[in-house]
């Protein structure tokens, strides 16, 4: 059992004391992800879901519970991790060229050059942009900066790979292109994915599993599984029925989120939702 | 949060009671005529500073520094944001600028006679020639780096220039210039020393150098003293002021940096 | 009423020049000079003040012409610029290093903060006998004025600049791991360096003027020590001849610093742009 | 004597002397240039400082072997058991009414005709409680007026002509070549407070440090001939003194020639010091009078 | 004619120049606006579509060619305009609360502070942003953040509204809401608006037409009708056949427009797939 979770939440609570305001964002979060699973978190704007993420990054204490990362406890950003966050713009680093900005973390990570240069030039090509390579970040677009912060993820081959509302600013086409992307990544390197999105369609194409969050302070309020194919594809897995099923599924737990649901028992029948149904 | 309290003040009280703790020991037995006891020195404070002279020599030196830093405060945020915000007038006025930052008051002194005489105004003067260039520099910088987004976003609106100036530039550079007016403080103090060292026949400097040229080693120490003390307690009336002002700006960065 | 006119009279330069395009910047700093040195002629010429203690630009020139045929002038010159760079270049190293380890590491911040305060406005002309006292009245009593003035300078731009660091770039840092130089060199570094370089500039013209100030009490050799002997010998033409040429030095120094800037730079806000029209 | 101190010069003891770079001390640089110091072996240096605050402590600390300082300063330092001794004398005033290198000067058009004229007025002197105060009182006093109700303020002698001639100040203690300056500008001399402080008042003198002298008194008594054989050459050789001094100062040649110079003399005369420590005390510049004995070698 | 066009963009080319590189991110543009129409842009990331918005916002000088705003050349922002900008969250003064960000354009145009009360509240309401009026926009999460600039603007009441992404960052459900909330002030205030958006779904729901980019150096690949009824709603309408073949020829553009295609004839052809196909 032990050594069939990788990322394990655990009764997680978080509180931001202001001066004048105190917010609960989280109440309590549990849930499991096996090694190599990739798991989709949705849930309402402002819900709690960049804070969870930072909470497993490590780069947030949490109030009460534990989030534990292959057997122990995260109190700082484990290795092997790699995190592409909602605010994309500003975690490039405006002083170093797009090849810079990917490479640098190789380069701390003690990849040797050839190698180095390898993953740069793949990453960079997968997402679209290598004849920018030389360009500082604030001279490209806004979806072309997302990319960036995604190609830095990906030439880093993490074993556990956070990714906040990641594609929120590129086209339809390139989405798609992208979202194949990390499902081939995660099929090849076996890699540990938590993807928060906004997309719900996008949510149940990627994902093995959809985390529902309530609104705040938060809850998960269910745990779809998303039973298709292994081998996805665009056209045809979006043109499925239980596809549509699914999509409508989650939508309708969502709409349920806005509208102040906050019990998981309730909408444990709904999620019996099944492929026998 | 009463140990937060106590944390605060022993981390703020720390290290200068062990400066004072090595100072004390270091000259407890020195018979070096320059550098007297820490004792001799601390006995000499009360009666050199605290029997006439805080009405006679610190108050007046008090008046001026604050004449000549609030004047300097006004003309250099005033000078700054205009320079921060036009390339043309930075273009023109800044090796001009960069002109007089480059002569030292002493040697400014003879011009400043010329023309304000021998009074408190030359005094006043010499403070604000002194202690304008952090805050203009730092004016000028805080201006300039103004996130784009925020300035497009204030244009858009069509705000007008001085609201323009209060929400968008005022504020945003205010860090940078709360900078500046932390420096330009310090140099202040500095500057009220040089401008006793002329036509002055008061002042806390004015007394320094008196007790320095009369050999009055241990009370010119307490002078010294005497002068920290007054930069420390300004310094922590204008830190009450920036934390006011600039409560948005410690928040931006505490919440970001996840203390909460 | 003279103020006014030394404000306007440069600002008003552009605008005749201005025909189509815009006038390069090296032309429009010209006009300024020009417009001060206009400014210089006229005053005495036109009897604002007493042409006896403030001669008009022109004779300042001629004493300067003198001075500048006199080997002794060269020496002066090169002593003060020697002692002006070797303090500059300890406050600055001192400075940066200073700044960053303490601005890095809260708990020192916090135990350092109260003594900064404390030495930081201590009059560095009240610690000439001590300098004195300890080396005479050779250059190492002036460098220790210097270096002490400037050295708060860039301490403090480096602290603010410290605590300017993006947290997202921040956080980008941790959650890849880097260790803490790579932290420093990659992220805090180049945040606080347009705050050095503001540091860098204001000392430079503080070290100048203790540079001169000390020359000219201590008696170092040096153009301040020049200026005492032009002084106390009644003089005037020769003292504002010399006081020119401190500010003229300022002003190239500025040019190096602002050029070092826009290299440096060319990534930050300031700098970089697009100028809207 | 080239020969002579190429050979010394292998041996010749480095001295080093803080010293004012102003009219006074004219005698120490033409001393050097004819070779009076290399004669007795010494290797001097001339350092300028700005005054006696900065001088006095490179004495003590014996970054200088000897210095130069009016004599009140060395009272004041004395007064403070800073152990000091007295080499040789400085400068001397002329002694003549009017025709001494100081003086107190109101500018053109001054109704003060006497020094009686300046209680009430602002006084301009180059160092408060010094010197310049304690012998311009002595004017005042002298010329019937009330010392105590004299406006002393400080200023440095190179600010006062532009400060009497805007009319900044009421009146000024000027030494040359400020004063000769002041006087072309129109101001007229209404008193040579020196003189009326004593007729052969020495102003100024050489010192070292009780150190020094204990431990290398060979050192001293070297230096002090030839102090002494500079300070007669120079009274004796006054177109070479004004030479000398425009060497090491920027005075217009012109106001160099017209000035008048300083008398100088080997002789220390003790009773001027004596007199001059009267005078502190009298003006509250010290709290008891000091031991004058000690100063002197 | 004239008064027939609200907006007109004619043969915009706009080039950015840097040291090192120079980029031709428009090469020509024209199209013309109706008052109130609501225009949908799309096109692959880094398109250019931030600059166009930009060039017509008056925010950044065109290279050649003009935007002309009711009969106007652009030159400044002009009056009665709102943007949202991609980079919402810079958009927001950090040193006001909410309720200051939204009020102060209010504020600007002269608004009675009841009329400001009321519409700060009730744009604030629209977002579901009410009880956070008093924080400050860092204390949000980032579809919040986003959220508040939409606020802004709609309070604004403007004329013209521009918005560049708008809804990248909030969730699903809100989107929806958002996107109605758009489509009711339109009809309800008659403004005019240009909407960037990479959601192929939202541009057809929304517009009334759909402009498809090309790739950079850019041009007007596309001008698609969308010939859906005016009474809109999230459910019947997206289910509609016609809605779908709009969505499927969007999205060969923009296939195409990835594809490298750049000259508007070949697609004309595809452009006439009309209600009576
Ligand atoms: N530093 C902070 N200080 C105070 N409150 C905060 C802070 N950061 C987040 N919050 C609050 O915590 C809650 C959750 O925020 P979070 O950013 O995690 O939401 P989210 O699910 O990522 O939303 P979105 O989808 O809009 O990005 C929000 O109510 C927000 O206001
Ligand atoms: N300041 C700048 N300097 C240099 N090039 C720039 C600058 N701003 C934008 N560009 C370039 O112009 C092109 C268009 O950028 P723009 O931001 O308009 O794209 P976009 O269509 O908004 O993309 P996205 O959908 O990803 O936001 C890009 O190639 C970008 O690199
Ligand atoms: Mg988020
Ligand atoms: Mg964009």
């Amino acid at each position: 059992m032990t050594t069939e979770t990788m990322l394990d939440v655990r009764g997680v609570r978080k509180v931001f004391e202001g001066k004048s305001r105190t917010v609960e964002a989280i109440r309590e979060l549990t849930f499991s992800v096996r090694p190599g699973e990739l798991a989709c978190i949705v849930g309402p704007s402002g819900a709690g879901k960049t804070t969870l993420l930072k909470c497993v990054a490590g780069l947030l204490g949490v109030t009460d519970g534990e989030v534990v990362l292959e057997g122990e406890r995260v109190t700082a950003p484990p290795p092997g991790m790699a995190v592409v966050f909602q605010e994309y713009g500003r975690s490039l680093f405006p002083w170093m060229t797009v090849r810079g900005n990917v490479e640098l973390p190789l380069k701390e990570k003690k990849v040797p050059r050839g190698e180095r240069r390898r993953l740069v030039r793949e990453s960079l090509e997968a997402v679209e942009l290598d004849h920018v390579a030389d360009s500082y970040p604030w001279q490209l677009s806004g979806g072309m900066q997302q990319r960036v912060a995604i190609a830095r993820a990906v030439a880093y081959e993490p074993r556990v790979l956070l990714m906040d509302e990641p594609f929120a600013a590129v086209d339809a086409q390139t989405r798609a292109d992208l979202e194949d992307l990390v499902r081939s990544l995660w099929r090849r390197l076996g890699v540990t994915v938590l993807f928060v999105t906004h997309d719900i369609d996008e949510a149940v194409y990627l994902g093995e599993r959809v985390l529902v969050l309530s609104m705040a302070p938060t809850l998960v309020l269910a745990d779809v599984p998303v039973d298709l194919p292994d081998e996805r594809d665009q056209i045809t897995t979006r043109s499925t029925p239980r596809f549509g099923e699914l999509r409508t599924h989650v939508w309708e737990l969502i709409q349920q989120a806005k509208a102040g649901e906050r019990s998981p028992e309730d909408t444990q029948v709904t999620t019996a939702v099944g492929p026998d149904t | 949060m009463i140990v937060s309290i106590a944390r605060r003040a022993l981390l703020a009280l720390g290290l200068p009671a062990v400066l004072v703790t090595l100072w004390w020991v270091a000259t407890a037995n020195s018979t070096s005529f320059f550098w007297p006891p820490l004792p001799e020195i601390l006995g000499t404070f009360g009666e050199t500073w605290f029997s006439g002279r805080l009405a006679a020599d610190v108050l007046p030196s008090l008046l001026r520094l604050l004449a000549g830093y609030l004047i300097a405060l006004a003309l250099g945020v005033g000078l700054g944001t205009a320079i921060g915000s036009s390339a043309t007038l930075r273009a023109v006025v800044e090796p001009v600028l960069e002109f007089f930052r480059a002569i030292p008051p002493p040697v400014l002194v003879p011009i400043l006679i010329l023309f304000a005489g021998i009074g408190d105004w030359m005094k006043v003067l010499v403070i604000v020639s002194g202690c304008i260039w952090p805050i203009l520099l730092n004016t000028v910088e805080g201006v300039r780096g103004i996130d784009e987004v925020l300035r497009d976003t204030a244009r858009c609106y069509r705000m007008r220039r001085s609201s323009r100036l209060v929400h968008l530039v005022l504020r945003g550079a205010s860090p940078q210039i709360a900078a500046g007016a932390r420096q330009a403080l310090s140099i202040g103090i500095i500057l009220m020393v040089i401008s006793e060292m002329f036509a002055a026949s008061n002042g806390v400097g004015f007394t320094v150098i008196q007790f320095q040229r009369s050999f009055a080693i241990p009370q010119m120490w307490s002078g010294i003293i005497l002068l920290g003390l007054i930069g420390i307690t300004l310094a922590l009336l204008l830190r009450l002021v920036e934390y006011r002002a600039l409560a948005w700006y410690r928040g931006l960065h505490e919440s970001q940096r996840g203390k909460g | 009423m003279t103020a006014a006119t030394a404000t306007t009279a440069p600002a008003r330069a552009p605008r005749t020049t201005r025909g189509r395009g815009p006038v390069p910047t090296p032309v429009l700093g010209a006009a300024g000079v020009l417009g001060l040195m206009a400014l210089l002629e006229l005053v005495p010429r036109l009897g604002v003040v007493d042409r006896r203690f403030l001669p008009p630009f022109s004779e300042m020139i001629a004493a300067l012409a003198g001075q500048m045929s006199s080997a002794e002038f060269w020496v002066a010159l090169v002593a003060t610029i020697r002692g002006w760079a070797i303090g500059l270049a300890i406050a600055v190293a001192a400075g940066v290093v200073l700044g960053i380890l303490i601005g890095s590491i809260p708990l020192l911040r916090a135990a350092t903060n109260s003594t900064i305060e404390f030495l930081r406005p201590i009059p560095s002309v009240a610690l000439i006998p001590l300098a004195v006292l300890l080396y005479g009245s050779d250059l190492r009593a002036t460098l220790i004025l210097v270096v002490y003035a400037s050295f708060w300078q860039v301490l403090v731009q480096v602290l603010y600049g410290v605590r300017d660091v993006d947290p997202v770039a921040r956080e980008t840092a941790r959650s890849y791991r880097f260790r803490r130089w790579t932290q420093v060199r990659t992220v805090i570094w180049p945040t606080a360096l347009p705050y050095v370089m503001t540091g860098f500039r204001l000392a430079a013209a503080v070290a100048l003027i203790l540079e001169i100030t000390g020359e000219l009490i201590i008696g170092s050799p040096g153009l301040g020590a020049q200026i005492k002997v032009a002084q106390s010998s009644g003089a005037v033409d020769t003292m504002y001849a010399l006081v020119i040429v401190t500010g003229v030095f300022g002003v190239l120094v500025n040019l190096l610093a602002r050029f070092a800037e826009r290299r440096v730079l060319a990534w930050h806000p300031s700098v970089r742009g697009e100028v809207p029209k | 004597g080239s020969g002579g101190s190429a050979d010394d010069s292998g041996g010749a003891d480095p001295v080093t002397v803080g010293v004012i770079p102003i009219v006074d001390v004219a005698p120490v640089y033409l001393g050097v240039e004819q070779g009076f110091f290399a004669d007795q072996g010494l290797d001097v240096t001339l350092e300028s400082s700005q005054g006696g605050a900065a001088i006095v402590p490179g004495v003590v600390s014996e970054e200088f072997e000897f210095g130069f300082s009016n004599v009140t300063s060395l009272l004041l330092a004395g007064a403070k058991g800073l152990p000091l001794e007295i080499v040789g004398a400085g400068n001397y005033s002329t002694g003549e009414q009017g025709d001494d290198f100081s003086g107190v000067v109101v500018p053109e058009g001054s109704d003060i005709t006497d020094a009686s004229g300046l209680s009430g007025k602002t006084v301009a002197v180059n160092t408060l409680q010094n010197i310049g105060d304690t012998t311009v009182r002595q004017s005042v006093e002298k010329a019937g007026g009330n010392p105590d109700e004299v406006n002393f303020v400080e200023l440095p002698f190179p600010e006062m002509p532009g400060a009497l001639a805007e009319g900044r100040v009421d009146g000024a203690w000027l030494v040359e070549p400020f004063r000769t300056i002041a006087m072309n500008q129109g101001g007229t001399e209404i008193a040579s407070n020196l003189v009326d402080t004593q007729d052969d008042l020495m102003i100024s003198s050489y010192f070292t440090s009780k150190q020094l002298r204990q431990s290398d008194p060979e050192l001293v008594e070297r230096f002090t001939t030839a102090l002494n054989r500079s300070l007669d050459y120079a009274e004796n050789n006054p177109d070479q003194a004004r030479e000398a001094i425009l060497d090491y100062t920027e005075i217009d040649p012109a106001v160099a020639e017209e000035m008048t110079l300083p008398k100088w003399s080997s002789e220390i005369n003790t009773g001027t010091v004596e007199r001059l420590a009267e005078l502190a005390l009298e003006d509250g510049l010290v709290d008891e009078k000091v031991d004058t004995e000690a100063l002197l070698p």
